[in-house]
């Protein structure tokens, strides 16, 4: 493989065992310069050994991490240029914001006029010119995660690792941060490299998203790829919210084909994943809440949805939330299948209601069963 | 109930109860002060009008502890064994608390119950025994090999070693929960800012920890200072304040000016602890 | 080479601990068994044997003492739990937040002075003609002075005052501890004051209560200023008699062995203690 | 070069260090209260270190010098022994003699007797008188071996002869323990301290008690009424010595204190810290005007003649004395 | 007033001062018997304060609670049948799991037998049925969530008090609990009090949501009135997301008019809370991101969206997630303006596009600024 200097970080079979125990197995992933690429995984996927991994806490187990196309290997955390926010941002409590940011240069030996100069100029990028003389406490929850990313930034690092760091925050306050981290990044122009657990964090930042799921990555794309493109069953699940049933193919033909679920449910499939699944072959449907239509049974334009699978129900409940209002609708076979409506206000489906609910099989994704995967 | 509704007849027995206990810690403490005022050569009721010849006086009988060389002397022992009991404490403190927190070796827990148990044996016997090895191993070097080793007599070093022994633990209890509330990623944060591993316990860990240690200190010093179960068999010719006080007491008959030597302690005591306090109420408490 | 910094670490740190528990914990203990263990036969000869363990077998003045302290011992950290629980409790859960570092600070208050110093006001206190005394004639309440000194019950004020600190601390950090949601959740299901107390409360403190009940328990059973200060012609107590083995009986050995014995003792009640409530050593006193 | 004292409360009065450190300023003074008991068990903590000069009575050297070898001989010939009153010399060197070699010489005697207030006690006379029940509550002793012997004169008994059949004093020991145990009921407290017996006779909380006979004085002093009263029985004398620990390292400065508190003006000063009479020769004359009226109010020329001194203790016998005291305080006698 | 038995709980100007600080400003409700009622407002208006003095914490300090018609002013806590669930669960850490549902049965002093019947009969409710002797802190979040519960629950309560119950827990198991909570409160048909200050989980459990800020009720209704009919430009900005302008009217008829807003843009509205608007006055204007269509300015289909006001501007950033997909377009004033997106991998809409964005009158809700509101 040659190194092009355009990858700032590159992994090659970065592996990680404790004990017999594999915490990381073999992953392998480039991240092109500036761009801000997300880690998602469920709890105890390996992420955050991963990361580790790159910051320099751990030692590899197999594998290479290369720097700006340099192999850190043997490099000892303090001297590699990758910093790192941490999940509860690990701010110095015993110092105020300004000594806070100015740590690092002075570990570096950085003069102090220049650190006052440094510490300023970061301090305004992140639209906090007033705060160098606060104690940390002193700070709200999101003014504390600009300082820790700007007690890094000021370093100019090669790349930004940030674990999972709006976990700690309240509700409100994490939707805000999402997207001021995004324009961050904009700002600085620097690689990050983000890890969550939280999809729609995942999906609302990054350039592009790595799926990892036990220690392995399922799938690296752009959010959209994984959205409308998973590869595995897996990705289908995680990312996004989806109607899951199991079934077996009736008829194939490559592309798609038609399917009996384990409940009897007729359904016609397009295969996902871009491979050809036969006949007889036990598979995973699915299909995302928003592209099921929930329409009144006895309703005038029952039949203009368009969508090649139909089932009826009656209506279990209503989960109104606004925009992002869902039915919960009790079909034949006694389950439930939540599809999303857009509820107004008026004339509205309501519980009790016998509903038709129609989707195409292109955005029926199907993937073959492989063990129990 | 316990704590809610504020007014009831109940609350307000409890807050009497609280403030009567508090007349019942303060009582003696009173007492013992407030008789280094009595112009009087007993400290003994009745009073004789207000005096502080037992602090200033310079000449018998009603010499002030401020002119009697003894008292001071004694003052001025307790204080540097004080010192450096505290300084090793909470030197030791330190040790085990990472030892404790950080370290990873077999039989963990039975060692931490061994740092535990000094704090539960009888002051007295930690005195003896010490006293009794110390003794023993002196006479045995003589005898053997007819070397004097001066040191393993009573005196300072003996009375600083006993006190250590028990002090040492508290400090190592203090020193330790605060290390356990430290939050690792801290350390990783410095690191990873470009810190060296020295730099990281200089700049981070330590000054973390300071509160606890001085905190611990103070405690150490204030313990040392009043210690008297163990000292008492470990003494030499170097005697400390609360031993010069008790042979005075027992063996020369009190006179106010161990009431006011008393009211001095309880001052700078009072000082000391109100200072423990603040420090301990630090920004990094939180 | 991580490993190796890490192991050498490591062994500095144990340096300093190893040396404090060996040199003076372990082997002056040890040292006190062998010395408990020679029995003089005549003046600068002894033999090996258990006859200081037996003589205190054979005479009850000693078993006596013993058991009078322990008991002793044990009604005074009763009484420290009962009079100091409210008291913690009060601090922790009652007083408002700037009251509670006040209070707590008043609660150190013995500390600031030495057992001599808290005996002596005690005396001047309790005496015949004492304060308390001569306030009550003074009042009326009494027609002739009374005498309050010279006996168990001011040996046990005394010793009460003097652990009482060593109960409360570590009640408070664990009824600090404790939710309040926890108690309101107890009311809220019915429970009363007294349900709520024994069923939640102090199940709750059980840690703090023990290991403030050890600390005290060992202070009081090891004191030795304040029984002989503040005690009375009946009131032996069984650190002054090691202290009389080792001082004026000159008989280090009795002296030891009794030592090893009042060690014994304590810990086999302390043992009990724990056994009884399910607590460990490392969970109680460890904690405070 | 520092000179540590390690002797009796009031025995190294502040004025007279002072002077003493004035007269030879390269000497510091610092003095360790102490009693006979602590002085030999420090002593045989420190195998005779840590202290220059220590000052037991008479009555405690030969034993412990046996047992613990703490002391070591004196030089007479830098001791100024001639003005010391020459009975009390070779009776202190008699008792301390060992393999030829002498480790003590005396410095002052008192004795330990009873005390009264003469208006509330007005007949009392005996150490037996302690356990009247006419004073029920209102006497006091300290329990020490001082009470054991004078108990045992009172019982006819005389326990200095006894030293000599260690079983036959064990008897008499018991004897005088079963008396003291039941005479529990009758006294207030013991004392501990001349300090608490101070405070419980002059606030006339007892009226009566064993004593040392400078406490009397000093108590004499504050109220004439209280007096000091060599029992029926003898009071009993003891004297207390100089003696070098083994390991002193200031022998010179020891020596020079020795002299140094000898001198007639220093006697005066130290008797009237300390309440007892040196034993130099017309040591009584030297006493200060009211403690030399106190011991007048208090001896006859009888009493003085009635004087029991301490018999030199041997081995053993500490340790039985200490376990008769032991039971007696641990007996529940009201 | 009569109380009609169907009341479960009345508050009647319910009040609470702390020294001179109003808590809680004189609220008046009546919830039905057997409906999930929630309290849905921002950090520190007084929920809790509310819920202490329904449950017997807190004394009013004016007004009546009534329980089942019956004023329980004066009764202790532990005598009212109101049980309470803490936001952490205060689950008793010395008990097991069976012991702490059976706690509140001793208390009642119900017998063992009987004890051991409802403590096993309330944990198959829960769908626990083995976990009775497990210690509390072997349990996952969402079990001890239902633990909480069921103890309460076992007692029977006329209502039940739930305090922000899912706060303490991640974000996957909050968004399943929500479902799992309005499911139990069907089964156990009881009268469910939720305090929370996160509008989705209010709306999606709920049957009624009182609004509250700073001690008061700012309006009571069902999520769909509260989302589509807020009464007040409080309740429009909290529930929901919104746009929101500031602006004067220029012209009004009552039902509607025409806004110019501080920027200049004008724009149509209806007004909202059913109070008529006049000329000149100062107002604020909502309008919720999925009412605002985004097209493509060139598009083929610019014309057809339906709706009266219409404003031009360039995508700046678009964030993807899934359904719930939004770009920010920046307007010509420069400020940004969210509108939801529906993106399906193919054609959409990207940064940097000229884009036309349009809403209808309907959608524009717009309040009066009385003083500052
Ligand atoms: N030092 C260690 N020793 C042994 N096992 C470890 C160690 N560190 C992590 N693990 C294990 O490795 C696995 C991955 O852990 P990791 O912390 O990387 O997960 P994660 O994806 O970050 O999870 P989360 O989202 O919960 O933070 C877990 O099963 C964990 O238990
Ligand atoms: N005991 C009290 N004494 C004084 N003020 C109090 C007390 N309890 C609450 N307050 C104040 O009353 C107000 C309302 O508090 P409350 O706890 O009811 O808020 P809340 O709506 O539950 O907030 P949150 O969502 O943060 O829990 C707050 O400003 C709070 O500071
Ligand atoms: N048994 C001997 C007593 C010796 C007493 N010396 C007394 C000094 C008192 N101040
Ligand atoms: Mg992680
Ligand atoms: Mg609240």
């Amino acid at each position: 493989m040659k190194h092009t200097p355009t990858y700032d970080l590159e992994c090659q079979d970065l592996a990680k065992n404790f004990g017999s125990f594999r915490a990381v197995k073999g992953v392998s992933f480039d991240i092109p310069s500036g761009s801000f690429f997300s880690i998602l995984g469920p709890s105890g996927c390996g992420k955050t050994t991963l990361m580790r991994m790159i910051a320099g806490f751990e030692d590899p187990s197999g594998g290479d991490i290369r720097i700006k196309g340099k192999s850190v290997l043997g490099t000892p955390p303090n001297k590699r240029n990758v910093k790192m926010v941490f999940q509860h941002l690990a701010l110095f409590p015993m110092m105020n914001v300004y000594e806070n940011i100015a740590y690092g240069l002075r570990c570096n030996g950085v003069s102090s006029a220049e650190i006052k100069r440094k510490v300023h100029d970061v301090l305004e990028r992140i639209a906090l010119p007033d705060v160098a003389e606060r104690e940390i406490h002193q700070l709200s929850g999101g003014q504390k995660q600009r300082i820790a990313i700007a007690r890094c930034m000021v370093l100019d690092p090669d790349v930004l690792l940030l674990d999972e760091p709006l976990g700690a925050l309240d509700l409100k306050l994490r939707e805000a941060m999402k997207i001021e981290l995004k324009l961050l990044q904009h700002q600085f122009n620097t690689t990050f490299i983000y890890i969550t657990h939280d999809q729609s964090e995942a999906l609302v930042m990054s350039d592009n998203v790595a799926i990892m799921n036990q220690g392995e990555f399922e799938q690296i794309g752009t959010p959209q790829e994984l959205y409308h493109h998973p590869k595995t069953a897996f990705v289908a699940g995680f990312v996004g919210d989806s109607n899951r049933w199991s079934g077996t193919v009736t008829s194939s033909d490559g592309t798609g084909g038609q399917v009996e679920t384990d409940q009897g449910l007729p359904m016609t499939f397009s295969a996902a994943g871009g491979t050809k699944i036969n006949e007889g072959s036990k598979v995973d449907i699915f299909v995302r809440p928003e592209f099921i239509h929930a329409i009144r049974a006895n309703g005038a334009n029952k039949s203009s949805a368009d969508g090649d699978n139909r089932l009826s129900g009656v209506v279990d409940s209503l989960l109104f939330n606004g925009a992002n209002s869902r039915v919960l609708v009790r079909a034949q076979g006694g389950e439930l299948v939540e599809a999303d409506v857009t509820l107004t206000g008026n004339n509205d489906i309501k519980p009790g209601e016998d509903v038709e609910l129609v989707w195409s099989s292109r955005q029926a994704m199907c993937f073959a069963q492989n063990g129990g995967a | 109930m316990l704590a809610q509704n504020k007014t009831t007849p109940f609350l307000l027995g409890y807050r009497l109860y609280v403030v009567t206990f508090f007349i019942f810690l303060a009582a003696p403490l009173i007492s013992a002060g407030a008789f280094a005022f009595n112009d009087s050569l007993f400290p003994a009721l009745p009073w004789q009008g207000f005096t502080l010849d037992w602090f200033f006086g310079d000449t018998e009988p009603k010499l002030g502890m401020f002119h009697d060389r003894r008292l001071l002397q004694g003052l001025y022992y307790s204080f540097v064994i004080a010192i450096f009991v505290a300084a090793l404490s909470v030197f030791v403190g330190t040790t085990n608390a990472f030892l404790f927190v950080r370290g990873d070796f077999p039989a963990k827990n039975f060692f931490y119950i061994m740092m535990v148990v000094p704090l539960v044996i009888p002051g007295v016997i930690l005195g003896i025994s010490i006293l009794v090895l110390a003794s023993d191993t002196a006479n045995m070097m003589e005898r053997r090999f007819a070397i004097e080793l001066e040191f393993l007599r009573p005196g300072i070093l003996l009375v600083v070693l006993g006190q250590f022994s028990f002090i040492a633990t508290i400090t190592s209890l203090v020193i330790t929960a605060r290390l356990k509330k430290f939050d690792e990623t801290m350390e990783e944060a410095a690191y990873n800012l470009g810190a060296s591993r020295a730099r990281v316990l200089r700049t981070i860990t330590l000054p973390f920890l300071r509160p606890a240690m001085i905190a611990a200190g103070i405690v150490a010093f204030l313990v040392s200072f009043e210690n008297f179960n163990t000292t008492l068999f470990l003494v030499g010719s170097e005697a400390p304040l609360t031993i010069t006080m008790y042979d005075r007491m027992a063996k020369v008959g009190s006179t106010p000016v161990l009431n006011a030597v008393s009211f001095f302690l309880m001052v700078g005591s009072g000082l000391l602890a109100l200072m423990s306090v603040l420090i301990q109420r630090d920004k990094t408490a939180r | 080479m991580q490993k190796d910094i890490k192991r050498l670490s490591l062994i500095l740190l144990f340096a300093p601990f190893t040396l404090w528990i060996l040199l003076l914990v372990v082997l002056p203990h040890i040292g006190m068994v062998i010395l408990s263990l020679r029995e003089k036969v005549a003046p600068r000869v002894y033999e090996f044997g258990f006859g200081n363990y037996l003589e205190f077998l054979h005479e009850p003045i000693y078993w006596n003492t013993l058991i009078r302290t322990g008991s002793m011992s044990l009604l005074v950290t009763a009484l420290a739990l009962i009079i100091g629980f409210p008291i913690a409790y009060y601090i922790a859960k009652i007083a408002g937040p700037r009251a509670r570092g006040g209070l707590f600070l008043l609660c150190l208050i013995p500390l600031w002075v030495s057992d001599l110093i808290r005996s002596f006001g005690w005396i001047l206190l309790l005496r015949e003609t004492g304060v308390i005394s001569s306030f009550l004639v003074w009042t009326g309440l009494i027609g002739t002075p009374v005498e309050f000194l010279y006996n168990d019950a001011a040996v046990i004020v005394g010793l009460v005052y003097t652990v009482i600190l060593f109960m409360i601390v570590p009640l408070v950090s664990t009824l600090d501890g404790m939710d309040n949601s926890m108690i309101e959740a107890g009311y809220n299901l019915g429970g009363n004051g007294f349900t709520v107390l024994r069923r939640i409360i102090i199940p709750y403190a059980m840690p703090g209560i023990v290991a403030g009940c050890i600390v005290t328990f060992m202070l009081t059973a090891g004191s030795y200023l304040t029984p002989i200060l503040l005690g009375g012609k009946n009131s032996s107590w069984f650190t002054e008699q090691i202290y009389n083995q080792f001082i004026t009986r000159f008989n280090w050995e009795g002296g030891a062995a009794f030592g090893m014995l009042l060690l014994l003792f304590t810990s086999l009640v302390i043992w009990l203690g724990l056994k009884l409530s399910g607590q460990t050593l490392a969970n109680t006193v460890a904690k405070s | 070069e520092t000179l540590r004292l390690l002797t009796w409360g009031s025995y190294a009065p502040d004025v007279l260090v002072q002077k003493f450190e004035e007269e030879y300023p390269d000497i510091d003074v610092e003095v360790t209260f102490s009693n006979n008991e602590e002085m030999i068990a420090k002593l045989r903590a420190t195998g005779g270190a840590g202290f220059d000069l220590a000052q037991p009575s008479h009555d405690r050297i030969y034993a412990a010098q046996l047992e613990y070898d703490i002391y070591k001989p004196l030089d007479l010939s830098k001791i100024n022994t001639d003005v010391l009153e020459a009975k009390l010399l070779a009776g202190v060197k008699e008792n301390t003699t060992i393999d030829g070699e002498v480790y003590a010489v005396p410095h002052q005697w008192g004795t330990s007797g009873l005390m009264a207030e003469k208006t509330m006690a007005p007949d009392f006379s005996s150490w037996a008188d302690l356990c009247d029940p006419q004073y029920a509550g209102k006497t006091s002793m300290r329990l020490k071996r001082t009470i054991l012997l004078g108990t045992a004169f009172s019982m006819g008994e005389n326990p200095f002869e006894a030293y000599s059949d260690l079983e036959k004093y064990q008897d008499i020991l018991d004897k005088v323990a079963d008396k003291l145990i039941e005479c529990k009921a009758n006294i207030k407290a013991y004392w501990k301290g001349g300090d608490d017996l101070s405070a419980m006779m002059l606030s006339g909380e007892i009226v009566a008690s064993e004593t040392w006979d400078s406490t009397a004085y000093k108590l004499f002093d504050q109220n004439e009424n209280i007096v000091f009263i060599p029992p029926k029985e003898g009071a009993l004398a003891w004297i207390d010595t100089f003696a070098l620990p083994r390991k002193a390292k200031a022998d010179d400065a020891a020596y020079k204190w020795i002299n140094f508190v000898l001198r007639p003006e220093n006697v005066t000063l130290m008797s009237g810290s300390t309440g007892a009479i040196a034993a130099v020769q017309g040591g009584k004359d030297l006493l200060p005007e009211d403690k030399k009226a106190a011991v007048n109010a208090a001896f006859t020329d009888a009493d003085i003649d009635n004087l029991k001194f301490f018999a030199n203790i041997p081995p053993g016998v500490e340790d039985m004395e200490g376990k008769t005291l032991e039971k007696i305080k641990a007996a529940t006698g009201g």
